[in-house]
């Protein structure tokens, strides 16, 4: 149905985001190990987004390059999580950490998809998500329990994400549109909290206590970061309308 | 004395090195050389192509992309691992990039000012490397040998995916097709560089062969390199910047243009349009990762501690 | 108290309070945090047109944003002065800004989506800071007064670009008037809230009219901004997104749709799309010049030294 | 002639290009008084390119904008050295001298230039000109002579910037053609490097001994950093052909 296909596409544009962002520290990363590592989370998350995106394609009649290259910014349906600057490394492995965890608790829910695609497209995920999470809690606990310098960035980088991981948890119309097909974001929330702080207390950090952001990406309302994304990421496939590569 | 006697008899018998073995300070220090160059190679290089990953024009084209840039990172951890058998560890290695006292393939210090780079440096640049490491498969020392297998495996797919970067181009729109022609332009004399000097001026290439590191000389290498590109050129429907090439059948090999080697050895010595750019990239890596790295042994040695 | 007494006696004739007079601890204080907040909002404020000064769509459009943003610069700059004159020094206005103990016009806390916002910001935005503004020309507090002089001459100058902005935008494509249009929409209502509370909401107006520093309440300023946006908004060719808006003969007043005070509320107090990215990014541009502002301390002592 | 609005568009470019990287200070600088300074600077540079691609642009018969957000990045002009990222505050600081000293030089000569044009927005332009260079001047003392970490950093900056110096006296075919309407870039050398010499030793710093990078964007070929700055810029202004602002 339309609202599967739209509900593809919001998982598939998440995940495009953060390889887009991720992808950026292949070459700049603390250490090789590392520009491999995240250069394996970005690849992972980019072939994510690519079945998400051809199968929301399908029904809209669009090509995974035209949903990626040709959209408008308020076209696209990324959370404002994925989309916030790489940061120093401190905030991209709190970005991985409260995105990775929602992605795989969302993902093994989606597993059970009533849409088989949408559950096929998980259960192959949902074991590189869990790679994802894993990668993002070593380093937390690295970089909590490492220096005070370490631990002094993380508390920075988390309060400065801490906003936007509300959105992650608005219950929207297209939910109860796709019924079975998709998971209703609220009821992962009490999960999602209880691993975070799990993890933030083995690292020695705090929850943060900050106000949520209001953040409608899921309507098309983004962050002042993502219209620069797109630039960059669109502007070759943009000069060339109908070239192929 | 024996130590010296084992390792020549080793050599003559073709067979390999390991690093428990004794060998000769040169052969070391030729080695650790050769390995990290290439081990920086690798990591340098991955930055003209990290130049398109966030730009590439298809999902499938950034995909395989970051897949060989990080790649690249892969090749570079192991090389890094065998130039260490020899005794020298990394950090060490890494300051010698930063410091600009070792050298790296001076290719990559041109810039990627395309998307069509993406192709020329897949079908040009690791096809010339290619052609350079595959007898090196068979290098004495065996931790290199073994790590150039590795690679080679892995850049013989990352040649043939430029090669389809290529075609692709020159079968698409005009535009695209001149984006093709202007990279190969720009990329075949540095690449054909990529043997280093004529066998004439270069020194120290007997005594590598004596090694059995060494399995070609230069311009050896070069021909074959030249040989096929001639042949895969036509296929793209592209054509090589060089109105002299062609084969002389008296003397059985290929006439190129004479090479720019004076601007090599500019490149070589600093000189390049990105040499400055591309160390003060790794540079500024390093150093904003370095309380990252001090962290992560911080945590390592109280989780030691906490063990013991 | 001979002091307090002068005070009145400057305030009843509507006469000015300068920096060496003796005034009341609480006007001191109510003008420092209005003044303050008021130079914080100028240089929060900066911030979502710097979102499109790289990205302006002509040259003439992108000297005309700097210039504007710059000017922002120059207005938080003499605000900060005003508010030092009363005694508390510019770091620790700032340090009450980046720890977020100190408030800022909260409209800044909306993102600048799209270039249209920059009509918009400017139309309906400075347009609620002028009418709000410029009754503080006459304001008791003599540097506060001849800042706001300065401030509001510059202000209109920029009213009048936002509004050709978006004039511009609605003569212009389709797409375009449909952009001028949505960001009408978007910034209608919170410039409407820029006046802050109704009356009846507003406790401390009374005092800050007595004091002669507010010279009208919040719903009278917003009165006449709604009569002037209504005749203007006609010239654009756009709409106001208010269906409910008309002017009632009998009140003699304007009558508009019930403003969303829970959202007013909950982005003054951190909830709002960008409140988080604007203290991040001030925090940050702080932090990144410390050493700068320290090598120019340091400069400067030295300086002193040797002439000294 | 064609060389006089090749030339033209080649001062305008470099303007352009350094008023869009300053141009991004706005808002970031370290202090409130740089947001305005650099901002002046920035405008001012903006306003001489604009008069150079107007003027260019006659010839070629393309308005200013059609030649700022139209072209590719292989028909800029600029020079590799306005087209370095901002860096620190200290990069953007030797960008600005090593830049402002040369542009100060070159605009004194162009303003007897045979050119009447050329000849009176450099007139205009050199009075701004002089203050960006005395602005870059002592803020060069300031943290060549501040801190041991200023003074470090201005080591670095210095050294990473100083390859695109000789770029910028490169004489070309261009200068020929052009005759006395320009000035031949080499002859401003030696006054270049006596002026910058003077002020570095003032400000305690050493003039970086480091190659030359080969860099030829009086040709078309760019740094790197090019496409991602025009890729920002002309975004918006490319999704809406045709249209006025």
């Amino acid at each position: 149905s339309d609202a599967v296909a739209e509900y593809a596409l919001q998982l598939g544009d998440d995940a495009l985001i953060l390889a887009q962002r991720l992808s950026w520290w292949i070459s700049r990363a603390p250490e090789i190990e590392e520009d491999v590592a995240l250069g394996n989370i970005a690849l992972d998350q980019l072939g994510h987004a690519r079945s998400f995106l051809i199968y929301a394609g399908k029904r809209f009649g669009k090509t995974e390059d035209e949903l990626a290259y040709w959209r408008e910014e308020d076209e696209f349906r990324s959370c404002h999580l994925v989309e916030q600057p790489n940061g120093d490394f401190a905030v991209t492995i709190v970005r991985q950490l409260l995105v990775a965890v929602f992605q795989n608790l969302l993902y093994t829910e989606l597993t059970r998809s009533s849409d088989e695609t949408i559950a096929a497209i998980c259960a192959k995920a949902v074991k590189e998500v869990d790679y994802h999470r894993d990668h993002a809690i070593q380093w937390t606990l690295r970089l909590g329990r490492g220096t005070e310098e370490s631990a002094r960035r993380m508390r920075v980088a988390l309060a400065d994400l801490w906003p936007y991981v509300g959105e992650l948890f608005v219950d929207e119309q297209l939910h109860d549109d796709v019924g079975t097909a998709g998971a209703r974001p609220s009821t992962l929330r009490a999960a999602w909290d209880e691993e975070i702080a799990a993890v933030l207390a083995d690292a020695g950090l705090d929850v943060p206590q900050v106000p949520d952001a209001m953040a409608r990406g899921r309507h098309g309302e983004h962050s002042e970061h993502l219209g620069y994304l797109l630039a960059e990421m669109q502007v070759l496939a943009r000069k060339h309308p109908g070239a192929s590569w | 004395r024996a130590g010296q006697a084992r390792f020549d008899e080793i050599i003559a018998k073709d067979s390999r090195i390991e690093p428990r073995d004794w060998m000769p300070e040169g052969y070391r220090k030729t080695l650790t050389r050769q390995i990290s160059q290439h081990a920086h190679s690798e990591i340098i290089g991955m930055q003209p192509e990290a130049n398109w990953i966030t730009r590439a024009p298809s999902l499938k084209r950034k995909a395989i992309l970051m897949a060989k840039v990080q790649d690249e990172a892969g090749h570079g951890l192991y090389l890094y691992s065998a130039a260490e058998t020899l005794g020298t560890p990394r950090d060490e290695l890494n300051d010698q990039l930063l410091s600009g006292r070792a050298k790296y393939s001076s290719i990559f210090n041109y810039p990627a000012r395309t998307w069509a780079d993406m192709g020329a440096i897949g079908w040009l640049v690791d096809g010339a490397a290619i052609a350079n490491q595959v007898p090196l498969c068979r290098a004495s020392y065996g931790p290199y040998g073994r790590a150039m297998v590795r690679v080679c495996k892995e850049e013989s797919f990352h040649q043939r995916q430029g090669f389809e970067i290529l075609l692709e181009l020159a079968n698409g729109t005009a535009e695209q097709k001149q984006m093709a022609q202007d990279a190969v332009n720009r990329f075949y004399e540095p690449s054909l560089m990529m043997f280093g000097p004529p066998d004439g001026d270069s020194p120290n290439s007997q005594q590598s062969m004596a090694w059995n590191i060494k399995r070609f000389t230069n311009d050896d290498l070069r021909q074959r390199f030249v040989g096929m590109i001639v042949e895969q050129v036509k296929v793209l429907g592209l054509t090589l910047p060089d109105p002299e090439l062609r084969f002389d059948e008296t003397a059985g090999q290929w006439i190129h243009k004479e090479l720019n080697w004076d601007e090599f050895k500019a490149v070589i010595s600093g000189h390049g349009p990105c040499n400055a750019q591309r160390l003060a990239r790794r540079r500024e890596a390093h150093e904003n990762g370095a309380w990252v790295r001090e962290a992560a042994a911080a945590y390592a040695a109280r989780q030691t501690e906490k063990v013991a």
